[in-house]
C-alpha cells in the first residue's frame, strides 16, 4: 500500500516539477510580459497543484491534508492577484491612475 | 562585572523615555501640541542629564541598568559613564538652546496643522532620545537600532524646506548612512561569532588579539567614518548641513556627527582596550589630517557662508581622528595618552557648542539679508552686531584660540603630540587652525567692512534668538577655562581607572 | 548538502544577476526571487521565523515597494543607462570588493569552535516568559527594548517621509487615487483574498508566541492586506493627519512603553514582566504593536500625501 | 564543510557583489537595490553564526535570529524613506540621479 502510494507521490511530483520548468522557459524565453504571465500562471499553478496532490498522499490526518490543499488555493488566489496587478501595470497605455 | 544595577540606573531608561514618549505624544496629538510638548520635554530631559551626570560625578562609578532584569549575554545592558554624561549634559544643553532658538521659526500657527512646524518638533525629540541611546548603549545591537533611530530622525532635518537641493542631499546622506550601518552590522555579526555577546563590558573581557577582532573592529569603523563624515567620507556633509534649516544644521552639525564619533571611541577604548593596534591607528589620524588641511582650503573658497560652515565641519572633524595615532600607541605613556584621549573629547563636546552658535548666526543673517553670499555680507556686523559677535566667539573655538574650549582641546592634542614624539600631528593642528583663522577672519572682515549702500534688511531678527546664540557660543568659550590636564570626571568607569595609573 | 550547494549557488547567481542587468526594472524583478530564494535558505538554516519576514518583508513588501518605484522611474532610468563608470575604475571596485568577500569568507572559516551561543540560556530562562519559541522570547522579553526602539524607528521613517509631502497638501492622502472597477476580475480576486489574507496574518501573529510566526511576520501580511485593497481601488488611503490613524500609528508603541513601565513597579524593572502575568502582558502588547506595525507598514509603501485633504 | 559555514561563504560573496553594486551604479535606485543585497548577505551571515550555535534541542542560535527580525523590519523603512525621497526627487526635478559625484 504505502509503495503504491510513494509511487503515486513521485509520478504527481515529477509531473508538477515538469510544468514549473515548462512555465519557467516560458518566462525566459516569450517575448512580452503578459505572455510571459500567462505561461507563468498556467504552468505554475497546474505545477503546484500537481505537487499539493502528491503530497497528499504521504499527508498525516485529515488537517494536514486540508492544509495542503488551502496552500494550493492561497497561491492560486495570490497569483491570481499579482499576475492582475502586473498586467495592469505593463498593458500599453500604461497603468491607470 | 557588577551582578546588579547601580541605584539611579533608572535614569538612563528616563533618559531614552521621555524623548520618545514626547515625540510619539506629538504624532498623536499632532498641530501646536508638538511645540508645547517639546518644551515640556526639554527641561525635564535636561533634568535627567544632569542628575545622571551629578550621581557618576558623587559614586565615581559609571551608572548602569539592565533592561527588564536580564543580564548580558542574553539581555541589554544600558551604562553611563563619565564620558556618556559629559555627551548627554552637551546634548541636553544644546537640543534645549536650539528648541529656544527654533520656537519663532517652527512655530505652529493657529489652524490647520502644518508641515514643517510638527515634522521639526517630533525630529528634535526623536534626535535626542536616539543620541541618548547612543552615549549610554551598551549592546552593540541595540546600538545599531540608537544608529537607525538616529539617521531617520536626521535625514529628513535636511530637506524640511523641500527644496529639490536639499532632496537630493538628504538622498546622498541616507545612502552614505545606509551604506555605513550596513558594515556596522557586518562587524557586530563578526563579533557575536567570535565571542558570543554584544555587550561592550562583556566584549572587553573576551576580545584578543586575532583577526577576527580586527575584521570586526575595522569594518565597524569604516562604517561609523561613512556616517561621521571623515575623509574621504564626506562628500554627503556640505549640501546635506549648508542645506538644512538653521537649526536643523546646528543639530546635524552640532550633535548628528559626533554620534558615530563616539561609537568609534568605545570600540577602540572600551571594547578593545588592551590591543593597541598602531598602524590602524596612523590610518585614522592621517585621514583626520587630511580632513583638516582639505575641509578647511575648501571652506577657505566657499562663496556662501553656510557651506563654508558645513566644509569647515568637515576639518574639524578631522581633529577628533588625530586623538587615535596618539592615544593608542604603546611607546606614549599612560598618562600622555589620556592628555590626548582627554583634548579629543573637549574638542568634539566645543565643537558642538561653536558650531551650533555658528550654524543659527548664519541662519540669523541670511534670514535678516535674504541670502548667505560671503561678499554680500558688508555691514551685517552694524545691523545685527549681536549674531556675528556669536559667529566670532565660535570662531575663536574653531580657530583654537585663548580662551575657548576649542583651544585648550588643540593645546591637550598638541601635548599629545609631542609627549608621543609624533611632530607630524603638531604641524597639521596648527596649519589648521591657521587656515580657520583665514576663513573665520574672511567672513568677519566682510561684515565689519561699511556697506557701500544701507542694508535693507528683509525681516527684524528678535532679541531672544540673537541671545540664544551668543549663550551657546559662551558655552564654547566657558570651557576655555577646563584645566589643561585630563579631567577627572570623563575618567570615571572607564577600563583603566585611576588617572595616571598605568595598570 | 549538494542541495545546499547548488541552492547557495542559486542566490549568488541572482544576487549578481541584480547588480549585472542593465535594465532596472529586471535588476528589481531579480531582486525579489532573490528574497524567495534566500527566505529558501533562511529554512535550511533552521530559522523558519526569519523565513517567513523575509517572504514577507524582505522579499514581498520590498520587492513591491522597488516594482513600482522601477515603474514610475523608467523614464529618467533607462537615461541613466549609459553612465558607465570608466573600466579602471570598475576594475579597482572590483579588487576592493573580492579583498572584502574574500576578507569576510576568511573570517568565517577562522569562526571558533565549538560555537559560542546564547541557545541554551535562551532556553532555560523562556518559562519566566510563558512562551513556546524561543525568537518571540528574544523579541518581547530579554531584548524587548531593541523591538520597542525598532517599532519607534519604523514610525520615525514614515514622518520622514510624510515630511517629503509639499506644504499644499499636508494632511492630506498619500498616493494616486486607484479607481475600482465594479466588475473588473482585480476587484473581484482582492475582495476574495483580502478577507483570507487578514485571516491568514492574524493566525501567524498568533501562533508566534510558540510557533514560528509572530507579530512583524503577522504584520506584514495585513499591511499587505491593506496595500491590495488600495490599489484594488476598494478603500483610500486615509488623510494623514486623520485622529483614528495618529492613534492606530501610535497605539503599538505607546502601550509598549505604558506596560514597560509599569514594570518598574510591578516587577522591579524597566520592560520586566511579573512571572505570573508574563504572558498576558506579552499579549497585551503584541496586538496593538501588530496592528501599528501593519498601519505604518503599508502607510510607508503608500509614500507621502499627494492630495490636498478633502472638506 | 557544514552548511552553516557553505552559507556563510555564500553570505561573504552577496556582501562583495552587493558592494560593486553600490559603489558601481550612477542610479540611486539601484544604490537602494545593491543596499538590500548586501543587507541580504549581512543577514545570511547572522544565520549561519546562528546555525552554528546549535543547541539546547534549538536548530539555531534564537538571539541572531531574532537580530535578523529588527534587522529586516529596519533596512524597509530605510528603503521606503529612500525610494520615497528618490520619487519626491523626481518629481521635482525629471532627473533620477544624485549629479555629477553621487
Amino acid at each position: 500500500m504505502s509503495a503504491a502510494l510513494n509511487g503515486l507521490t513521485i509520478l504527481a511530483v515529477c509531473a508538477g516539477a515538469f510544468f514549473f520548468l515548462a512555465g519557467t522557459v516560458g518566462l525566459l524565453r516569450f517575448p512580452d510580459t503578459l505572455s510571459r504571465l500567462h505561461a507563468l500562471t498556467k504552468a505554475d499553478n497546474l505545477g503546484l497543484g500537481l505537487v499539493v496532490l502528491g503530497l497528499l498522499f504521504q499527508a498525516e490526518g485529515l488537517l494536514a491534508a486540508l492544509k495542503l490543499i488551502s496552500v494550493w488555493l492561497l497561491a492560486l488566489l495570490a497569483g491570481a492577484t499579482v499576475t492582475q496587478l502586473i498586467a495592469h501595470t505593463a498593458r500599453p497605455s500604461g497603468p491607470q491612475a | 562585572m557588577p551582578s546588579s544595577a547601580t541605584a539611579g540606573g533608572f535614569l538612563l531608561v528616563l533618559a531614552i523615555v521621555l524623548p520618545v514618549a514626547g515625540a510619539l505624544l506629538s504624532l498623536a496629538l499632532g498641530g501646536r501640541y508638538a511645540e508645547r510638548i517639546a518644551f515640556i520635554v526639554m527641561p525635564a530631559g535636561l533634568a535627567v542629564s544632569i542628575a545622571i551626570l551629578v550621581s557618576v560625578w558623587r559614586t565615581h562609578n559609571a551608572l548602569q541598568y539592565f533592561v527588564g532584569n536580564w543580564y548580558p549575554p542574553l539581555g541589554v545592558a544600558f551604562r553611563a559613564d563619565g564620558l556618556s554624561a559629559a555627551m548627554m549634559v552637551t546634548a541636553a544643553l544644546l537640543i534645549c538652546g536650539i528648541g529656544l532658538f527654533a520656537r519663532e521659526q517652527f512655530f505652529a500657527q493657529p489652524g490647520p496643522e502644518q508641515r514643517a512646524p510638527l515634522v521639526f518638533w517630533i525630529l528634535l525629540l526623536a534626535v535626542w532620545a536616539s543620541l541618548n541611546a547612543v552615549f549610554i548603549g551598551s549592546d552593540l545591537f541595540n546600538l545599531y537600532v540608537a544608529l537607525e533611530l538616529l539617521t531617520f530622525a536626521a535625514v529628513p532635518l535636511v530637506s524640511l524646506d523641500g527644496r529639490a537641493e536639499t532632496l537630493a542631499a538628504a538622498l546622498r546622506y541616507l545612502l552614505f548612512a545606509l551604506f555605513g550601518s550596513i558594515l556596522y552590522l557586518l562587524g557586530a555579526v563578526l563579533l557575536y561569532g567570535a565571542y558570543g555577546t554584544l555587550d561592550i563590558t562583556l566584549l572587553s573581557g573576551r576580545v584578543r588579539a586575532e583577526p577576527i577582532a580586527w575584521t570586526a573592529i575595522s569594518v565597524m569603523t569604516a562604517g561609523l567614518l561613512a556616517k561621521a563624515a571623515l575623509y574621504p567620507l564626506h562628500l554627503w556633509l556640505p549640501p546635506a548641513h549648508a542645506g538644512a534649516p538653521a537649526p536643523a544644521s546646528a543639530i546635524l552639525s552640532g550633535l548628528v556627527v559626533k554620534a558615530p564619533f563616539f561609537l568609534v571611541v568605545r570600540l577602540w577604548f572600551d571594547v578593545m582596550p588592551r590591543l593597541p593596534e598602531h598602524a590602524a591607528a596612523q590610518v585614522l589620524g592621517t585621514l583626520g589630517a587630511m580632513a583638516i588641511i582639505f575641509g578647511s582650503i575648501v571652506a577657505l573658497r566657499q562663496e556662501r557662508l553656510k557651506l563654508l560652515i558645513a566644509y569647515s565641519t568637515v576639518a574639524q572633524i578631522g581633529y577628533l581622528f588625530l586623538i587615535f595615532p596618539l592615544a593608542v600607541n604603546p611607546e606614549t605613556s599612560h598618562s600622555s595618552s589620556t592628555v590626548t584621549w582627554t583634548g579629543g573629547i573637549l574638542q568634539a563636546v566645543s565643537h558642538a557648542f561653536a558650531k551650533a552658535a555658528m550654524f543659527m548666526a548664519a541662519g540669523l543673517i541670511a534670514e535678516a539679508l535674504g541670502h548667505d553670499r560671503i561678499a554680500g555680507l558688508a555691514g551685517i556686523g552694524r545691523a545685527l552686531p549681536i549674531t556675528v559677535f556669536a559667529f566670532g566667539l565660535g570662531g575663536l573655538s574653531l580657530m583654537g584660540l585663548p580662551p575657548s574650549g576649542g583651544f585648550v582641546a588643540k593645546a591637550m592634542l598638541l601635548t599629545g603630540a609631542v609627549a608621543a614624539g609624533q611632530w607630524w600631528w603638531a604641524v597639521i593642528i596648527l596649519t589648521g587652525g591657521l587656515l580657520a583663522g583665514g576663513y573665520i577672519f574672511l567672513v568677519l572682515a566682510r561684515t565689519l567692512a561699511d556697506a557701500s549702500e544701507p542694508l535693507a534688511l528683509l525681516s527684524s531678527i528678535s532679541l531672544g534668538r540673537q541671545t540664544v546664540v551668543v549663550a551657546l557660543a559662551l558655552c564654547a568659550v566657558l570651557l576655555g577655562f577646563v584645566p589643561l590636564r585630563p579631567l577627572e570626571l570623563l575618567q570615571i568607569g572607564r577600563p583603566d581607572v585611576a588617572i595616571g595609573a598605568v595598570r | 548538502m549538494a542541495f545546499d550547494i547548488g541552492l547557495a549557488l542559486l542566490v549568488l547567481g541572482v544576487g549578481a544577476w541584480t547588480v549585472a542587468a542593465r535594465d532596472t526594472f529586471a535588476a528589481v524583478v531579480g531582486f525579489v526571487a532573490y528574497g524567495l530564494l534566500l527566505a529558501l535558505l533562511w529554512v535550511r538554516l533552521a530559522a523558519p521565523d526569519v523565513a517567513l519576514t523575509e517572504a514577507a518583508l524582505g522579499s514581498g513588501l520590498t520587492g513591491g515597494l522597488l516594482v513600482s518605484a522601477s515603474t514610475r522611474l523608467r523614464r529618467a532610468e533607462t537615461r541613466a543607462v549609459d553612465e558607465r563608470q570608466p573600466a579602471s575604475l570598475r576594475l579597482a571596485a572590483a579588487v576592493l570588493c573580492t579583498l572584502v568577500s574574500a576578507g569576510v569568507a576568511a573570517i568565517v572559516l577562522l569562526l571558533p569552535e565549538p560555537a559560542p551561543t546564547l541557545a541554551p540560556q535562551a532556553m532555560v530562562n523562556m518559562a519566566a516568559t510563558g512562551l513556546g519559541n524561543p525568537v518571540t522570547a528574544v523579541l518581547m522579553a530579554y531584548r524587548a527594548i531593541d523591538t520597542l526602539l525598532e517599532t519607534v524607528v519604523l514610525l520615525l521613517a514614515l514622518v520622514g517621509i510624510w515630511s517629503l509631502a509639499p506644504d499644499r497638501v499636508w494632511g492630506g492622502v498619500p498616493g494616486p487615487r486607484h479607481q475600482a472597477e465594479p466588475d473588473g476580475l482585480l476587484t473581484f480576486i482582492a475582495q476574495l483574498l483580502v478577507p483570507v489574507g487578514i485571516l491568514v496574518g492574524i493566525h501567524i501573529f498568533w501562533v508566534g508566541s510558540v510557533a514560528p510566526g509572530g507579530e512583524f511576520q503577522g504584520a506584514t501580511i495585513l499591511a499587505a492586506m491593506w496595500i491590495l485593497a488600495m490599489m484594488a481601488g476598494l478603500v483610500d488611503a486615509p488623510a494623514v493627519n486623520r485622529r483614528w490613524l495618529r492613534l492606530m500609528l501610535v497605539a503599538g508603541p505607546a502601550v509598549f512603553l505604558t506596560i514597560g513601565l509599569t514594570g518598574f513597579a510591578v516587577a522591579g524593572s524597566f520592560l520586566a514582566y511579573p512571572e505570573p502575568h508574563a504572558k498576558l502582558l506579552i499579549l497585551m502588547i503584541e496586538i496593538p504593536v501588530t496592528l501599528s506595525i501593519a498601519a505604518t507598514l503599508a502607510l510607508l509603501v503608500a509614500g507621502p500625501p499627494e492630495r490636498a485633504p478633502g472638506r | 564543510m557544514t552548511e552553516a559555514t557553505l552559507y556563510g561563504l555564500c553570505s561573504a560573496a552577496l556582501v562583495g557583489v552587493g558592494l560593486f553594486g553600490l559603489i558601481m551604479h550612477p542610479q540611486p535606485l539601484r544604490k537602494i537595490l545593491a543596499f538590500n543585497l548586501i543587507g541580504g548577505g549581512v543577514f545570511l551571515l547572522f544565520g549561519a553564526v546562528a546555525r552554528r550555535g546549535a543547541a539546547a534541542g534549538l536548530g539555531g542560535d534564537p538571539v541572531p535570529q531574532a537580530l535578523v527580525i529588527t534587522g529586516l523590519v529596519v533596512a524597509f523603512a530605510a528603503t521606503a524613506l529612500a525610494v520615497a525621497l528618490l520619487l519626491r526627487l523626481f518629481q521635482e526635478t525629471g532627473r533620477a540621479t544624485l549629479g555629477s559625484d553621487g
